[in-house]
């Protein structure tokens, strides 16, 4: 299938897609989490780099099929998942953010000083396993996945908890139990993505996971619509491809990046498909929501 | 040694109160992590230099110019970037704030080209000796304007009605304007403020540290966000505290021996502090009433 | 004394006043009643400057008030007790007290306000070092009407003052707005409470999704049989 | 007369130097509705947050059907069969009115995150009759025909109805419900009456707080009051409306 | 690999058809972190095309650089090789500046058949990823060894201090060469200390070193932090001085550092002293500072310069753009005199600089200390 890809599309585009789609799967994993659960995480690419580092060693010092690492990377991406989350998910809004840029920190430090990641000289020679069919059925699989969370018992707990954590918890909700799953299955997408990462990039170095990339992953979710499938996968798309897009303006790249990000953000502050949600655009009845605030204003 | 560190650590411990008083102070009022805030940091570093070299100014001169510069920068920032978003998710200023940070940044480097540039030499290299301790004179310039503007800021606060106009505001946008609070002066203030104190912070530090380059508000950045946060961010004296105490416990670090982990010692302080106070050192705890 | 002339409001596409106009004058106690959603709120938030109608004009002493910010509003004489009281949850009750005298600067009659506000709402007193976010919700009613009081206004605008007090205080609370209204200050009146509210009002409008159904003295209104029968649970 | 449901034994708790509730004693019994008053601050709500194990209390005990509830998690005590509503309404606003009712029957089910993956014939079976129930929990507080509207955009009477529609699909024994008429008209206040009857009816316990005596004294079998954080009396509606420590600390004269 | 041939030729219309020039592509960081060394390779890599292209060109054409920026990121810079080979059809790659990046853009330079020649990967594990990845920079592993024993024997010091920036992978591998040749000279290392790249504050590190009575310190990383570093040891009142590789090598260096840095050393590639320097690398310094306000060009620029050369020179040999013919000829490079050294690439495509000058400080310039001879 690949070679049907290379037919139509360019490697380099074939390289930008691939990526978008990795992003993709690592961003819908924050949106169950940050989006869905209402749990600030700031440290999405620490979880990413778990992932990476995981899948990388396992297929490097043990040569397992790449199915294996990719797996590996997942479940020891949501093992450090709910290694941070017991403890911290007690923490509040943005307290709980900071302790997971904390934690994201600690990660890239540690994983700058350990033998094995190879330190600041990196990781290299991975395999290059990752293809565009490969990460394309992944998205299908995630979104899907995201898509029956989010519309079942469990999701709906999850919104609970985004809602009011006294009204869930009055309602028979475990709240720690419920959260910590969320942020399980969020940094599980997190780490597979991290190991999709490794092998198309080949080459892992801890610089490449700090704060700065938790924050892109953050402005993915939220410049698309917090809590919405279709807007986490429409911000990511936006904001992944701008800097290719942004290429012809040379120097002023990353400057008009940056101002665009302002710009969407003052557009549309509930996120491009802010409320958006996918069950509703396949349900043959609109519910029209309307907005909270009034047409006014003060000042 | 070990005093001749503590020294060392509430030096840079100072610079980092400085910034993170911008960030305790706006979080406090709009509850954003303003994360343009390092670069303001940044820009007023640069001005202060622009001051000394091109227009021949003296130091305090040039750190009144950088302030006032940031005060304007900080306070356009926020009419334009975040005052829209005021009444939309929390998050959605955050992300306004990284964007805005990405600009600056970029645009910094476009201006001055990617290289740190030498601060210039403004005054001599002079050495006390207090005991068993040394203290060079920039240390002590250091020490002194940050105590001057911290204790200005606390009685600004603490006497003046605009510190309980600031908590009130940071509550509830429309019950304070019911009380007769212009809440959009309240809160450029907050940003004047703010962004005056991060200038301060970023032209001692070009002084202390010879260099200011366009990547130097990251770091200093995140570290002082660190230090509101560990101290209870919104609260003033807290920014202060935990300020110091980041930079003490860097400093120490390094002189034990973990200096290759010298970037997670804060943030290992940090995420041990919430785990026992949740609100950090001087937050207020959060009451929970039903 | 302040005249609202065809006010429209809407949220996004709930049109919430479809041309509301009322007086109140001088010296007055006028009620607005009616059901839930029927507006209320919307027409005292408008007054205050919290929300911005698309057409329609108020004026308050002959000044026209609708462009200005709530904070000049405020300092105009005009105050709000808020619906859902709206204390600072994280101030104390002596600051929230203090909040509500922001746009004053008489230190020693500040005071003087404080003390009358206590031996006004004993309980309050007793709590004044708490946060008044962990007050019962009885007792940030109480709270949310002293601070008003604070700013000694001319026109005092209050949202469902009795809502969640007890029976007892409730009666207090109307004779404390009798009080605060023969000392000069003019009041109108949002209740839930109807048979009260008329007992007390000079005049009554009665408001229904979004529009002025019925007006009149007080006295005639709360024998009207239409108005028994909807608000007076007669 | 038939068995306790709750039962509290010298319950206290205090904040700092506040003793909110003092040496509470008092027991339910199943099937009645009991109404708790007192002035503003007397510890009502407080007591409600010990039951449903928001506060654990600083000494006594509280049984639910016999189990010592104390220092249990606000989620198992749900679980036990209490739910209530609350003073200041907290429906999870950005949902829809059914879904909030779910929610509602969150401990009466199972699915969990694989079950949501996976959707087994189980679990589908499990949702049709979580929105049957919950559906069914609608009707009994007329709200069905809003069931796709967002919480939020309820007006205030139908929000407190709500609340009590998500308490009821939980399948508790015992209800509690805080200033349930609170900022409602008359009118409402009526068929609010009749609505909690036809719960007692379907053989749930109700324990409520609320200021409106004629509301109070139509509905309830007995009454407690409180104040200071002390129970003062308690009785039939009749007893409690001429006991003059009653008149003297709440009701300020005789109620009719 | 290969399976887009037809496609190739489809998309690049004028690229193919045109075939009036030679393209090169730059890959390295305008913005982020590592700006200052993208920035200055491209300096370099300008000057040589404009030199290239003023005298004629090559193979009658003329070469044209298309740049683009990664930011710093790596994901990116697979991104940017990705473009440059696929959609701009250059025949050879210059960069990345740093390892890192170089690491992960070579396998797919590489797999496509295209020269990539970083003028600034001193890392190890670079050209052994294939047979289309060059570099030209002086190795640390050359470097260091000559250094250290020249320390040991003209110098006479036993004791040194060895500071390291944890974050930047020339300077972890230059520590573990330094550090190798510490043991085989038998000098001892009586501190040890770690920085980051983008530190600005070495108060606590300089303080820890004070009392260690050290010969001199060691330093590893770059120009900036080394500018600083001396600064506060100078602050603090010390004496040492500082020995390290060229990553030290820049006009920043000695602007920021002042008086702080007379005395230190490094080893470079080539001369910069005005006396001894070659006739080429004068002409290169001149120019350059010409045309930036009289800055002294660093490193990455006379090697970014050099890069270009080193691939027009082959391009030349191999009378052919097709990186598949030219790369044989830059294997087969042999004491080729470039601004910055003179260069051999060994057999298994090594870059061997020699000699290897140690610079000192002197008076705020450059000045050659001695000239140390490698086999
Ligand atoms: N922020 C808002 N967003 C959307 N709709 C709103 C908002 N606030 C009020 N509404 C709607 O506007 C209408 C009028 O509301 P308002 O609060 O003024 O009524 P009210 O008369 O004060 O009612 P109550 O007695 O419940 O306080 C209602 O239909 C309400 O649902
Ligand atoms: N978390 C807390 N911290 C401090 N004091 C508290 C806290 N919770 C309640 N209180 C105090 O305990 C007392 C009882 O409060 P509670 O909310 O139970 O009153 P209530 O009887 O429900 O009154 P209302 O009828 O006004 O709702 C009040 O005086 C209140 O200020
Ligand atoms: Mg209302
Ligand atoms: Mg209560």
């Amino acid at each position: 299938m690949d070679s049907i890809f290379s037919m139509f599309l360019n490697d380099y585009y074939i390289q930008v897609l691939t990526m978008l789609g990795i992003y993709l799967i690592a961003a819908l994993g924050l949106n169950l989490i940050t989006g869905v659960t209402g749990q600030l995480s700031f440290g999405h690419a620490a979880f990413l780099s778990i992932g990476a580092y995981t899948s990388a060693i396992i297929s490097l010092k043990l040569q397992l099929p790449f199915v294996v690492a990719l797996l590996a990377a997942g479940l020891m991406t949501a093992i450090w998942g709910i290694l941070l989350g017991y403890p911290t998910l007690r923490l509040t809004g943005d307290y709980l953010g900071i302790a997971t840029l904390g934690f994201g920190e600690i990660v890239r430090v540690v994983f700058l000083n350990m033998k094995i990641t190879g330190g600041a000289l990196g990781l290299a020679g991975i395999p290059r396993s990752t293809s565009l069919t490969m990460v394309i059925i992944l998205v299908f699989i995630t979104i899907l996945a995201m898509f029956r969370l989010e519309n079942s018992r469990f999701g709906r707990s999850l919104i609970a908890i985004r809602e009011d954590e006294i009204a869930a918890e009055a309602m028979g909700i475990n709240i720690t139990k419920t959260k910590i799953t969320a942020f399980a299955l969020g940094t599980f997408f997190a780490g597979v993505g991290g190991g999709l990462y490794a092998h198309l990039i080949q080459y892992l170095n801890p610089q490449d996971f700090g704060f700065v990339k938790s924050f892109d992953f953050l402005a993915f979710i939220v410049l698309g619509g917090l809590g919405s499938i279709p807007g986490a996968i429409l911000g990511t798309t936006v904001l992944t491809l701008a800097p290719e897009f942004l290429r012809f303006v040379a120097d002023y790249r990353m400057m008009i990046y940056g101002l665009l990000m302002v710009f969407m953000m003052i557009v549309r502050p509930r996120g491009l498909l802010g409320g958006v949600k996918l069950s509703r655009l396949f349900a043959k009845k609109k519910v029209q929501t309307t907005g909270t605030s009034a047409s006014g204003g003060a000042n | 040694m070990l005093s001749q560190q503590i020294l060392n650590g509430i030096t840079l411990g100072a610079t980092y109160a400085l910034i993170a008083l911008g960030y305790t102070m706006v979080y406090g009022i709009i509850q954003l992590i303003n994360f343009a805030h390092g670069e303001i940091y940044m820009v007023g570093a640069f001005v202060g230099v622009f001051m000394i070299t091109v227009f021949q100014q003296g130091l305090v001169v040039s750190l009144a110019a950088a302030m006032l510069a940031c005060v304007i920068m900080g306070v356009t920032i926020e009419r334009f970037a975040y005052r829209p978003l005021r009444r939309s998710t929390r998050l959605a200023p955050l992300i306004s704030a990284i964007g805005l940070s990405i600009f600056l940044q970029t645009l910094m480097t476009k201006i001055k080209g990617p290289q740190p540039i030498p601060f210039p030499h403004v005054m001599e290299d002079a050495l006390y000796k207090l005991g068993p301790i040394e203290i060079s004179k920039v240390q002590i310039i250091i020490l002194v304007v940050a105590s001057l503007l911290m204790a200005g800021l606390h009685f600004i606060v603490k006497y003046v009605k605009i510190g309980k106009a600031m908590r009130a505001a940071s509550e509830d946008y429309d019950t304070s304007a019911l009380m007769g609070i212009n809440v959009n002066r309240v809160i450029s203030f907050t940003f004047a403020i703010g962004s005056s104190l991060a200038a301060a912070g970023g032209v001692l530090v070009g002084l202390y540290f010879n260099s200011v380059s366009p990547f130097m508000g990251v770091t200093a950045g995140l570290k002082a966000f660190c230090a509101a946060v560990l101290g209870g961010i919104g609260s003033i004296p807290g920014a202060m505290l935990g300020g110091l105490f980041i930079g003490v416990a860097e400093t120490l670090g390094i002189a034990g021996g973990f200096d290759t982990y010298k970037d997670a010692i804060a943030f290992t302080l940090l995420i041990i502090v919430l785990l026992f106070r949740p609100t950090g050192l001087l937050g207020r705890p959060i009451q929970k009433k039903v | 004394m302040l005249e609202i002339n065809d006010i429209h409001v809407s949220y996004g596409a709930i049109r919430a006043l479809k041309g509301v106009s009322c007086q109140v004058d001088q010296g007055e106690i006028v009620a607005l009643i009616g059901a839930n959603g029927a507006g209320k709120t919307t027409t005292l938030r408008t007054i205050s400057g919290l929300i911005r109608p698309y057409t329609g004009t108020i004026s308050y002493k002959g000044q026209d008030i609708i462009k200005l910010p709530p904070h000049q509003i405020v300092n105009l004489g005009l105050s709000q007790v808020p619906e859902g009281r709206r204390v600072f949850t994280r101030m104390t009750v002596l600051e929230n007290l203090e909040m509500g005298a922001y746009s004053r600067n008489d230190k020693a009659n500040i005071k003087l306000d404080i003390k009358k506000v206590f031996e006004r709402f004993p309980r309050l007193e007793e709590r004044k070092g708490q946060l008044s976010g962990t007050l019962s919700g009885g007792e940030q009613q109480m709270l949310a009407m002293g601070r008003a009081l604070m700013s000694r206004p001319t026109l005092l605008l209050l949202d469902e003052p009795s809502m969640g007090l007890a029976p007892m205080l409730v009666q207090e609370i109307f004779s404390i707005i009798q009080e605060i209204n023969q000392s000069g200050t003019t009041i109108l009146l949002v209740e839930q409470n109807a048979h009260m509210a008329l007992s007390i009002a000079n005049r009554a409008y009665v408001l229904e999704t979004g529009e002025v159904v019925l007006s009149g003295a007080a006295q005639d209104l709360a024998n009207d049989p239409q108005v028994q029968k909807a608000y007076l649970g007669e | 007369m038939s068995k306790t449901i709750l039962e509290m034994d010298n319950v206290t708790i205090r904040f700092g130097g506040l003793t909110a509730v003092d040496s509470v004693d008092m027991k339910i019994e199943e099937g009645t509705i009991r109404a708790l008053i007192g002035p503003n601050g007397a510890g009502k709500s407080t007591i409600f947050n010990l039951i449903t194990g928001i506060y654990p209390p600083s000494s006594g005990e509280i049984r639910f059907r016999g189990t010592l509830i104390n220092g249990y998690k606000p989620h198992l005590i749900t679980e036990l069969g209490i739910a209530r509503t609350f003073q200041n309404i907290r429906l999870f606003s950005e949902m829809t009115v059914l879904d909030n009712v779910k929610i509602g029957r969150h401990c009466r089910t199972k699915a969990g995150f694989l079950g949501a993956l996976l959707r087994g014939p189980g679990v589908k079976a499990e949702e049709r009759a979580i929105t049957e129930e919950s559906m069914e929990a609608l009707k009994i507080l007329e709200l069905d025909h809003k069931a796709d509207e967002l919480a939020k955009n309820l007006p205030y009477g139908e929000q407190r109805r709500l609340e009590i529609a998500r308490a009821m699909a939980s399948n508790p024994k015992l209800i509690l419900l805080d200033e349930p008429a609170a900022g409602m008209n008359p009118q409402e206040k009526q068929t609010l009456m009749s609505m909690i009857r036809k719960i007692q009816d379907k053989g749930l316990t109700i324990f409520l707080v609320e200021h409106d005596m004629k509301f109070v004294m139509n509905l309830s079998d007995r009454i407690m009051v409180l104040d200071y954080g002390r129970k003062i009396a308690a009785g039939s509606p009749a007893e409690i409306k001429s006991n003059p420590a009653v008149i003297a600390a709440y009701l300020g004269k005789e109620v009719g | 690999g290969g399976g887009g041939d037809e496609k190739k030729q489809a998309e690049g219309e004028k690229a193919a058809t045109g075939g009036d020039t030679i393209k090169i592509g730059f890959l390295g960081a305008k913005t982020g972190g590592h700006a200052a060394y993208g920035v200055e390779t491209l300096k370099g890599i300008k000057m040589a095309v404009e030199d290239i292209n003023t005298a004629g060109g090559l193979l009658g054409k003329k070469i044209e650089i298309v740049e683009e920026d990664h930011g710093s990121k790596v994901s990116e810079g697979t991104t940017v090789t990705q473009k440059l080979i696929t959609r701009d059809k250059v025949v050879a790659i210059i960069g990345d500046p740093t390892t890192g990046i170089t690491k992960a853009a070579a396998p797919i330079a590489q797999q496509n058949k295209v020269v990539l020649l970083s003028a600034g990967a001193v890392g190890p594990g670079v050209v052994e990823i294939g047979d289309y990845i060059y570099r030209d920079v002086l190795l640390n592993s050359v470097g260091a060894p000559a250094v250290t024993k020249y320390l040991n024997e003209k110098l006479g010091w036993k004791k040194v201090v060895v500071v390291t920036s944890m974050n930047n992978d020339f300077s972890v591998g230059l520590t573990d060469l330094f550090k190798e040749a510490l043991i085989e000279n038998k000098m001892e290392i009586v501190g040890e200390q770690s920085i980051q790249d983008g530190d600005q504050n070495f108060a606590a590190q300089v303080t820890a070193i004070k009392d260690k009575n050290a010969d001199g310190i060691i330093f590893t990383g770059y120009y900036t932090e080394g500018a600083l570093f001396m600064k506060e040891v100078r602050k603090q009142g010390l004496k040492s001085v500082l020995v390290g590789g060229d990553g030290l090598m820049s006009d920043v260096f000695l602007k920021m550092g002042a008086e702080a840095v007379e005395g230190s050393m490094f080893f470079c590639g080539f001369a910069v002293d005005e006396t001894k320097s070659s006739d080429k690398t004068k002409k290169f310094i001149e120019a350059y500072k010409a045309g930036n306000n009289g800055v002294q060009p660093d490193y990455f620029s006379v090697q970014g310069y050099d890069a270009v050369m080193l691939i027009a020179d082959a391009i030349k040999a191999a009378n052919s753009d097709d990186p598949e013919k030219f790369r044989v000829e830059l294997a087969k490079t042999k004491n080729w005199e470039g601004v910055s050294g003179t260069i051999t690439f060994d057999e298994s495509r090594e870059p061997i600089k020699s000699p290897v000058y140690l610079l000192e400080v002197k008076e705020g310039k450059l000045a050659v200390k001695d000239t140390i001879e490698v086999k």
